[in-house]
C-alpha cells in the first residue's frame, strides 16, 4: 500500500510550506520578485512573499509561503526507532541477569573535539535526565565515561583493553559535517581492528537519527529527547540476542 | 496588582449606561422584528428550508407577516396548529408550500392558539434548560483548564476541515473553537441550511454546522478529559435565529454586541436592538456567555486614541446585557491588544487598559481580542506581539482569550500556525502565571495615568451619549466615527411597531429573568 | 550581465533555507524521515530536520534547514516600482497645475465583496497614513471615495457617470484567488465599455505588485506599505504623460 | 522596582570575597607563568611567527626561559637590546632563529638593560593610552544608543564572512559584535598569527583578525554615527597575550573570567589565577570592559539549583577584579537566563536573580546572556524564550545584552538570524522601555522570596569557601560539580615561581593603578 502525504495548510493536500531566507540583494520591488522567482525555481506554486525587507546594507530577509507539489510514500519509509523496547530499571536489570548473565561493560564519549558532555551524561551519569536514571544507576552495567575529545584511537583502545561490550560515542557539533566523519572513523577503525562484531556500537548527539547511524553502520543511533532508559533497552536486548546466537 | 481608580467615576459610568439603555429599552418593548419572529418559530420547531432553498421560517413569516406583522406570527401559527392538529413544523411546510391556506387561522379564538402552543413552548425551553445542565454537567466532569481560556478559530470554509482542524486545535490545548462564518453572513436576512462545504474565510453558520462541531467536539472533550467549548457569531441580521440555533445545539459563547452590526455592517439601528435584547433573554436562559466586539473599534482606528471608546461601550454593553436579564458571569466584554509595535512603551499603555477593564467588571469572563491590524507577513515578529499580548492577558487575568496567529497578516489559519499560536500562549502564561499577582504599579506613573485618562475620556463620552440619547449619538459619529440614521441601514424593513396584541410566548417566559436582573 | 544570487545563511552562495510545514502524519522517527525525504524531494540538499514534534493527533510538525542549489538572476529581474516619483504634496500639486492644468479626478473603492477599507481609505481619506496626507488634502485632485463592496459595474458606471480620471481599486481579501478574479473583471469591463484607455487604472492591497498589476492590465499597482504621496505622484505623472501626448 | 533584600548580608558577601580572593593574590605576586611573559614581549613589540610558524613570544621564552624563567624574559631581552641596539622584535627574531646567542645578555648590568627598554615600555602604554582615548574620543562623537547594549555574535569560521556578517549585525541595530573563535583555540599555548579563514564553530583570536574587524566596525560606526563595539576572548592559556593584542587593536571588551578556564576548560588554576590578574591589570588601563562567565554555571547544570553560585563567582570575579586596580565601571559581570522554559512561574526566578544582580551590583556593567540550553530546533518556540529574557533585561536594566538567536539550538548564527534576534530586542525592550519603572514587588512574593533564598544561599556558599580556601575548594567540587587540583590540568608547566630579581616593566607599570583600587 501506499499513502502519499503533502504537507497540510488547512486543507488536506494544499501543499502549503513556509520558508524563509535572506539574499544578497538590496532590497526593493525586484527584490521581492527575485525572491518569487527563486521559490518557484525551486517548484513550488502559488507563491506568496509575504515579507521582504533590508535588512542591511546588500541584504534582504524574505517571508515566503507557497504550495509544493511534492509528496511522499508515508507507507514505504522505513525508519525503525531504536527506542522500540520500553521497559523500565529493574525490568532491564531482570532481564539482563536472566537473558545475559553477568554484566554488561560499557563505554561512552564525546568523540574527535567535541566537548558538548551534557548529552552523554545525561545518558551515562547516575542522576540521569528527564527523570530517568542514567546507566550507572543500573545494577547489570558497568559503565565508563570518558568525558570529552575523546579520540578514535583512545576510545578503541580504551574497548580493547576494557573488554566493553557497548560503546557509545556522542557528537553535538555538526558543522562542516564533523559528525558525520568522526562517527565514520571510529566504526573504521573498529573494522581495522577487527573488533567491530565484539562491541555494541551506539551513535548519539541532536541530529542523530536511528537510521543514519545504521546507515554509518552503527547498532543504533538516539537522537534529541533520548532518555537512559531507551539506550539501556536497547543495549540489553541487543545483548541477549547475541548470547541466543552464540 | 490592582491600579488606583476613582472608584465613585466607575460607579457613575455605570449610572450613566443605563441612563443610556432606558430609552432604547423602552424603544425595544414597542417594537419587533422578522428575525426574533423567525427565532419564535424556530424554537417552535420550525426548520427545513422550502422553495427555492427558502428557510420555513422566513416563508411563514412572508405569509402570516404581509398584513398583521405587528401581531407577531406566532399567534396564527398557533392557530392552526390549533385547528389542524398538526405539529408547527408541519403547518409551517403547509404554509410554505401554499398547501394550507392561512387564512383559516382567522376564525380560531386566542385561547386555543395560546394553548395548541403551549406544549411546544414547554418543550423548547426545556431542551433549552436540558443543553444548559447538559453543558454544567460536563463541566464537572471534564473541568476546563483555569483561565485564560484559549480560544482559536477555524476558518477554512469547509465545515469538515474545519471539524478536523478544531480537533486538532483541542488537542493542541485550545479550550473554546470558533468556527467563522462565511464573510456577509451577517447581511443575509435568513439562515443558510445543512452541512455547508464552501465560503470566503469562514463557512456559514447553519444549524447542522453547530451540531456537527458540537458532536466532534464533545467527542474530543471526552478523549482528553475537559471540555472544549464551541463558539460563533449572533451578529448581523438573525442574531435572535443564531442565539436559537446555539441554545439548541448547545454552544456556550455567542459573538453578540449591541452596536457591532450597526457601526461596523451598517444594519438598522433599531433592528440591531431590537435583535440583541431578545438573543441576549435568549442567551441568558441557554447559559451561553456572550462576547462583545469592542476590538472593532480598534482594528479600524488607532487603538491608542480610541481606548475610551472601548471602555464606554463595554459599559453600554453592560447595562444592555443586565437590561436582558444576564448575569455578569455571561457577560464577555470586549478589548484588543491592538497598540502599534513601534509605540514606546506601547505594552504600558495595553496592561493599563486590560487591567482598568478588569478592575471595572470584576465578575465579568473578559474577551481579550489578539494583535491583528499591525501583523505584517513578518510572522517572526508577529509572534512576538502575540507573546506581549499573552503576557498581557495572564497578567491582567483575562478569561477569554483569543490566540493570535503570526499568520494573521497573511491567510486564516492553518493547522500548523494555530498549534504555534496555542504553544506561545501556553509558555508565556506558564512561565509568568504568577507575575501579575507579584507586582504593583507606582502611583501616578505612566500606567496608572493612562488609566485614568481612558476613564476620565470614557466617562466624558458616555455622559454626552447620556444627554444626546444613543440614537442621535450614533447618527453624530461619536462611535467609530461613522454616522448611521434610525431609519437607515440594512435590515430597516423588518421592524414593526407592535400591535396592543403583540404576542410571542418566548418572551413571555424569558422576560421574568430580564426583570430579576442587576 | 547578469549576477545569480542564492540564499545566503552565514556564506556566500550556501543557498540556506528555513522551512516549516505540517505533515498530516502522526509524529515518529519515520514522520521525521518522511519530512526530510519531502525537502530533499523538493531538490534541497544538506536537508536537517531540526524540529519534527506530534501536534495533534495524526498531525506532525516540522522545521527544516536545508540548502538549495537554486538561484535567480538578479540583474535580469524587471519589477519596475510605481514609487519611483518622490514628491511632496506641494510639489504634486504645483506639478498638477503646471503640467495637466486641470483637476484630476479620482474614485476609489473595495471592489467585489471585500470590505476592508482601511487600506484605501489610507490612502483616500484626508488624514493619509504614517503622516503622510491623503489625497482628499490635495488640493488638485477631487476624490470620490466609494468604500467598501462595490460591484466592478458599479464601479465603472460611476466613472463614467463622473468623468473620472483614475480609478483606484483595492482588493484585501485574497483567497482562493479573489482578489485577481475581481481585478481581472474589473479591467475587462473598462475594455468591454471602451474606456480603457481614458482612466489610469491602479490596483492596490497587501499582496499587490506593480508587476502583477501591470500583467493584469493595469497602469500601476501598490502594495503594502504604500502612502498618499506614491500614488499622487504616479497619477499625477501618468495624468502630464497623457497630456504632453495629446 | 527594588527588591528588598538584606543590605547587611550583601556587604558580608563582599568582605568574605575580599577574604577569599586575598591568599590567592599573595600567592599570584611571588609567581608568574608562560603567557605573561610572552605577553610583555608582545607589548614590546616582539610580534610574528619564526620557524616552524612559532609565534616569536614563544621562541623568545623558550630560549630564555629554559634556566632562568623565574626572573622573567624581559631582562634578558633588555640586555641583548642594550648590547646590539637593535630593536626587541629584531633581536626577538634573531634570537628566535638561533642567529644570535643569548649568552650574550649575560654581562650586560641590570640598568643598562632596563634602561634600553624605557623608551619600548613607555611607547607601549603610550600606544595603549592613545587607543582608550581613541574609544573615549569616538564614543563622544558616535553615541551608542543606550543600554541595553545588543550584542551579537558572529561565527562563520572565516575572518572575511565575519566582517560581512558584523557589518551587517551592526546595521540592524547590533553595538558590540564578537568574533567567536574556534573550538580549543582556548587550549594552545600560543596565539595564531595573521588574518584566518578556517576553524570550527569561529575562527581564531589573532592580532591580524582583531585587526580586520576593528577597521570594518570603525567604517560601519561612522556610516551609523554610533560606536560600534568589538570583543572577543581574554580566557584560556593565552588569556594574556589576547588582552595585550585588544588593548593594541582598541577591543572593547573581553570575555574574562577568574576561574571559568579552571573549570570549564581544565586549565590549571595557579596558571589561571596568575594569568587572569595580569590580564586584568591591562584591561583596566586598556578601559577594556570585561565579561565574566557565570552564564557556564548554568549551561552544564540546572539554573535553578545553581542560582547561588552565579552570585558567588560575581563576588568572586569583583574581588579579583578590584585587586587588579580595575573599577566597577569595568566589571560585566554574568548571568544569563538559562531557566527551564516549561517551569511555572520561571520568569519570575529570572527576573529575581537578574534583579538582585543589578542591586548587588550598582555601578558595573552587568553582562546578560540568552537561552541556550533549552533552546531546541523549534525556532518559534526559541524566537519566544528569547522575548521572555530580552523583556527580563530591559526590566532589571541589564547592560550588555547578549541577543538569543532563535536557531541557537540548531547552528551558529545565519545573517540572517541575527537580524531577527536584533528586531526581537529591539521591539520588546521598546514596547516594554519603562515597565520595571513602574512597578514594585510584593513584600515577601514568589519573586522576593526567591532573591533572599538566592542571596542566602551564596553567602553560605562564600563563608564554606573562605573558610576552607579557594583551591581546596574547587579540589572539593564547590563549583559547577567538578574537582580540579592545583597542579593537575593543562598549562601547569608554564607556571613558575618568581625568582627575588624577577623583573616585568609592565607589571610595575600597571600596579599602582591595583593599589588604587577601591
Ligand atoms: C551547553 C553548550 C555548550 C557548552 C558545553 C558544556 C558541556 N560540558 O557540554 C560550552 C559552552 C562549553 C559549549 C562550547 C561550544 N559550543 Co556549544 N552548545 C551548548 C548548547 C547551548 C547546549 C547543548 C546541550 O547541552 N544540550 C542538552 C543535551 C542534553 O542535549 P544533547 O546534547 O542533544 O543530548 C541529548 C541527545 O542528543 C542524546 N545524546 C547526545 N549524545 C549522545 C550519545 C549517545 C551515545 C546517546 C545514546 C545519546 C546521546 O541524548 C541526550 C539526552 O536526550 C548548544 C545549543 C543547544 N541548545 O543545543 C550549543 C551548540 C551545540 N554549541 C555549538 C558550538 C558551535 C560550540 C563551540 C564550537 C563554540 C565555540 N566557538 O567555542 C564550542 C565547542 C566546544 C567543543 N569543543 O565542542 C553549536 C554547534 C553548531 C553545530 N550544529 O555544529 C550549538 C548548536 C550552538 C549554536 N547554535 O551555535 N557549548
Ligand atoms: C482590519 C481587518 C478586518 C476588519 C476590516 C475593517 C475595515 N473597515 O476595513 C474586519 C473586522 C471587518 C474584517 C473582516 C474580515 N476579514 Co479581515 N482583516 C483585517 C486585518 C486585521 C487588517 C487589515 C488592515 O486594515 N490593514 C491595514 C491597512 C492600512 O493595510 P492594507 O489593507 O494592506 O493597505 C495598505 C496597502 O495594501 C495599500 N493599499 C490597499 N488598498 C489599496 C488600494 C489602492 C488603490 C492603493 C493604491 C493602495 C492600496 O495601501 C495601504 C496603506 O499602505 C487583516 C490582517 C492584517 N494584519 O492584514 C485581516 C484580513 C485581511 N482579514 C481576513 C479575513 C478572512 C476577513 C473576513 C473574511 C473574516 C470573516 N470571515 O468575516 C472578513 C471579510 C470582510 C469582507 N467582506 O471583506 C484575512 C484575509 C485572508 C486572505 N489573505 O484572503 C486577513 C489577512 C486576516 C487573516 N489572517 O485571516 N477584517
Ligand atoms: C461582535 C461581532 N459580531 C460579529 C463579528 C463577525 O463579523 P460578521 O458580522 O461580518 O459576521 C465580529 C467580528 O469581529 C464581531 O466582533
Ligand atoms: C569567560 C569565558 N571565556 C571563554 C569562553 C569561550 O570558550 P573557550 O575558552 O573555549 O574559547 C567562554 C564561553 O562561554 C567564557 O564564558
Amino acid at each position: 500500500m501506499s499513502t502519499y502525504v503533502k504537507p497540510y495548510g488547512d486543507t488536506k493536500d494544499d501543499g502549503k510550506v513556509q520558508l524563509s531566507f535572506t539574499l544578497p540583494l538590496e532590497w526593493s520591488e525586484a527584490a521581492d520578485e527575485a525572491a518569487r522567482q527563486l521559490v518557484a525555481k525551486m517548484g513550488f506554486s502559488d507563491v506568496a512573499v509575504a515579507e521582504g525587507r533590508r535588512i542591511a546594507h546588500g541584504f534582504s530577509f524574505f517571508v515566503v509561503y507557497a504550495s509544493t507539489p511534492v509528496a511522499v510514500d508515508a507507507d514505504s519509509i522505513v525508519a525503525p526507532s531504536a527506542k522500540a523496547h520500553a521497559m523500565s530499571l529493574d525490568e532491564i536489570d531482570a532481564f539482563v541477569r536472566e537473558r545475559v548473565g553477568r554484566n554488561i561493560r560499557i563505554a561512552g564519549a564525546c568523540i574527535g573535539t567535541d566537548a558538548h558532555t551534557v548529552g552523554i551524561d545525561a545518558i551515562l551519569n547516575m542522576k540521569g535526565y528527564k527523570g530517568d536514571y542514567g546507566l550507572e544507576r543500573y545494577k547489570e552495567f558497568v559503565t565508563f565515561n570518558l568525558g570529552s575529545q575523546i579520540s578514535v584511537e583512545a576510545l578503541v583502545d580504551f574497548a580493547k583493553d576494557n573488554r566493553i561490550d557497548a560503546l557509545l560515542a556522542s557528537q553535538v557539533v555538526t558543522q562542516k559535517g564533523s559528525d558525520v566523519t568522526n562517527f565514520t572513523a571510529l566504526a573504521e577503525l573498529l573494522e581495522a581492528e577487527g573488533i567491530r562484531d565484539d562491541v555494541i556500537l551506539i551513535a548519539g548527539g541532536p541530529r542523530m537519527t536511528n537510521l543514519l547511524a545504521t546507515e554509518l553502520g552503527y547498532d543504533a543511533g538516539f537522537g534529541r529527547g533520548t532518555v537512559p532508559s531507551d539506550v539501556a533497552a536497547f543495549v540489553a536486548t541487543r545483548m541477549a540476542e547475541r548470547i541466543a546466537r552464540m | 496588582m490592582e491600579l488606583r481608580i476613582d472608584c465613585a467615576l466607575v460607579a457613575d459610568m455605570r449610572r450613566l449606561a443605563r441612563e443610556i439603555a432606558n430609552p432604547i429599552e423602552d424603544f425595544i418593548a414597542a417594537h419587533g422584528t422578522v428575525s426574533v419572529e423567525r427565532a419564535a418559530l424556530r424554537l417552535l420547531g420550525v426548520d427545513g428550508v422550502g422553495h427555492g432553498d427558502v428557510p420555513l421560517p422566513n416563508l411563514v413569516v412572508e405569509r402570516f407577516g404581509c398584513e398583521r406583522l405587528g401581531s407577531g406570527v406566532v399567534r396564527p401559527l398557533g392557530a392552526l396548529v390549533a385547528e389542524t392538529g398538526r405539529t408547527p413544523d408541519d403547518v409551517a411546510g403547509a404554509v410554505g408550500d401554499g398547501s394550507l391556506d392561512v387564512a383559516l387561522a382567522d376564525g380560531v379564538p386566542e385561547t386555543a392558539a395560546r394553548a395548541a402552543l403551549e406544549n411546544y413552548v414547554a418543550r423548547a425551553l426545556a431542551r433549552i434548560d436540558a443543553r444548559r445542565q447538559e453543558r454544567a454537567a460536563l463541566l464537572g466532569r471534564l473541568p476546563q483548564s483555569p483561565p485564560p481560556l484559549l480560544y482559536v478559530i477555524v476558518a477554512s470554509g469547509n465545515i469538515y476541515e474545519d471539524r478536523t482542524a478544531a480537533i486538532a486545535a483541542a488537542e493542541a490545548g485550545a479550550q473554546i473553537i470558533a468556527v467563522i462564518r462565511s464573510t456577509g453572513q451577517s447581511l443575509l436576512d435568513f439562515v443558510p441550511y445543512g452541512a455547508t462545504t464552501e465560503g470566503f474565510g469562514g463557512t456559514y453558520a447553519t444549524q447542522e454546522n453547530f451540531r456537527i462541531m458540537r458532536e466532534a467536539l464533545d467527542a474530543v472533550s471526552e478523549r482528553l478529559g475537559r471540555y472544549v467549548m464551541l463558539t460563533n457569531y449572533a451578529s448581523g441580521l438573525c442574531m435572535p435565529e443564531i442565539a436559537t440555533m446555539a441554545a439548541l445545539e448547545r454552544l456556550d459563547m455567542l459573538l453578540n454586541d449591541s452596536m457591532y452590526g450597526i457601526l461596523f455592517r451598517d444594519i438598522n439601528m433599531q433592528r440591531t436592538f431590537i435583535d440583541q435584547h431578545f438573543s441576549r433573554m435568549l442567551n441568558t436562559r441557554s447559559g451561553i456567555i456572550i462576547n462583545t466586539g469592542e476590538d472593532n473599534y480598534l482594528t479600524t482606528a488607532d487603538a491608542v486614541e480610541q481606548a475610551s471608546a472601548v471602555l464606554a461601550s463595554q459599559f453600554i454593553n453592560e447595562a444592555f446585557a443586565h437590561g436582558a436579564g444576564m448575569p455578569d458571569e455571561q457577560i464577555g466584554l470586549g478589548d484588543a491588544y491592538e497598540i502599534d509595535p513601534s509605540l514606546e512603551n506601547g505594552f504600558l499603555f495595553a496592561v493599563a487598559q486590560a487591567q482598568l477593564a478588569r478592575q471595572c467588571f470584576p465578575a465579568a469572563p473578559l474577551k481579550y481580542m489578539p494583535p491583528t491590524k499591525h501583523m505584517t507577513g513578518d510572522v517572526f515578529k508577529g509572534h512576538l506581539i502575540d507573546a506581549m499580548f499573552n503576557l498581557t492577558s495572564v497578567m491582567t487575568k483575562q478569561t477569554i482569550h483569543l490566540c493570535g496567529m503570526m499568520t494573521e497578516g497573511i491567510h486564516t489559519p492553518f493547522l500548523g500556525d494555530r498549534a504555534l499560536a496555542l504553544e506561545n500562549a501556553r509558555y508565556v502564561m506558564s512561565t509568568a502565571r504568577h507575575f501579575g499577582d507579584e507586582i504593583s504599579f507606582k502611583e501616578d506613573g505612566i500606567v496608572e495615568r493612562r488609566a485614568a485618562a481612558v476613564l476620565r475620556d470614557a466617562h466624558a463620552l458616555l455622559e454626552r451619549v447620556a444627554e444626546r440619547g444613543l440614537m442621535a449619538s450614533i447618527e453624530a459619529k461619536t462611535f467609530a466615527d461613522v454616522s448611521r440614521t434610525p431609519e437607515g441601514g440594512r435590515g430597516f424593513e423588518g421592524v414593526f411597531e407592535r400591535a396592543p396584541d403583540y404576542w410571542n410566548p418566548f418572551e413571555e417566559a424569558l422576560m421574568p429573568l430580564a426583570s430579576a436582573a442587576p
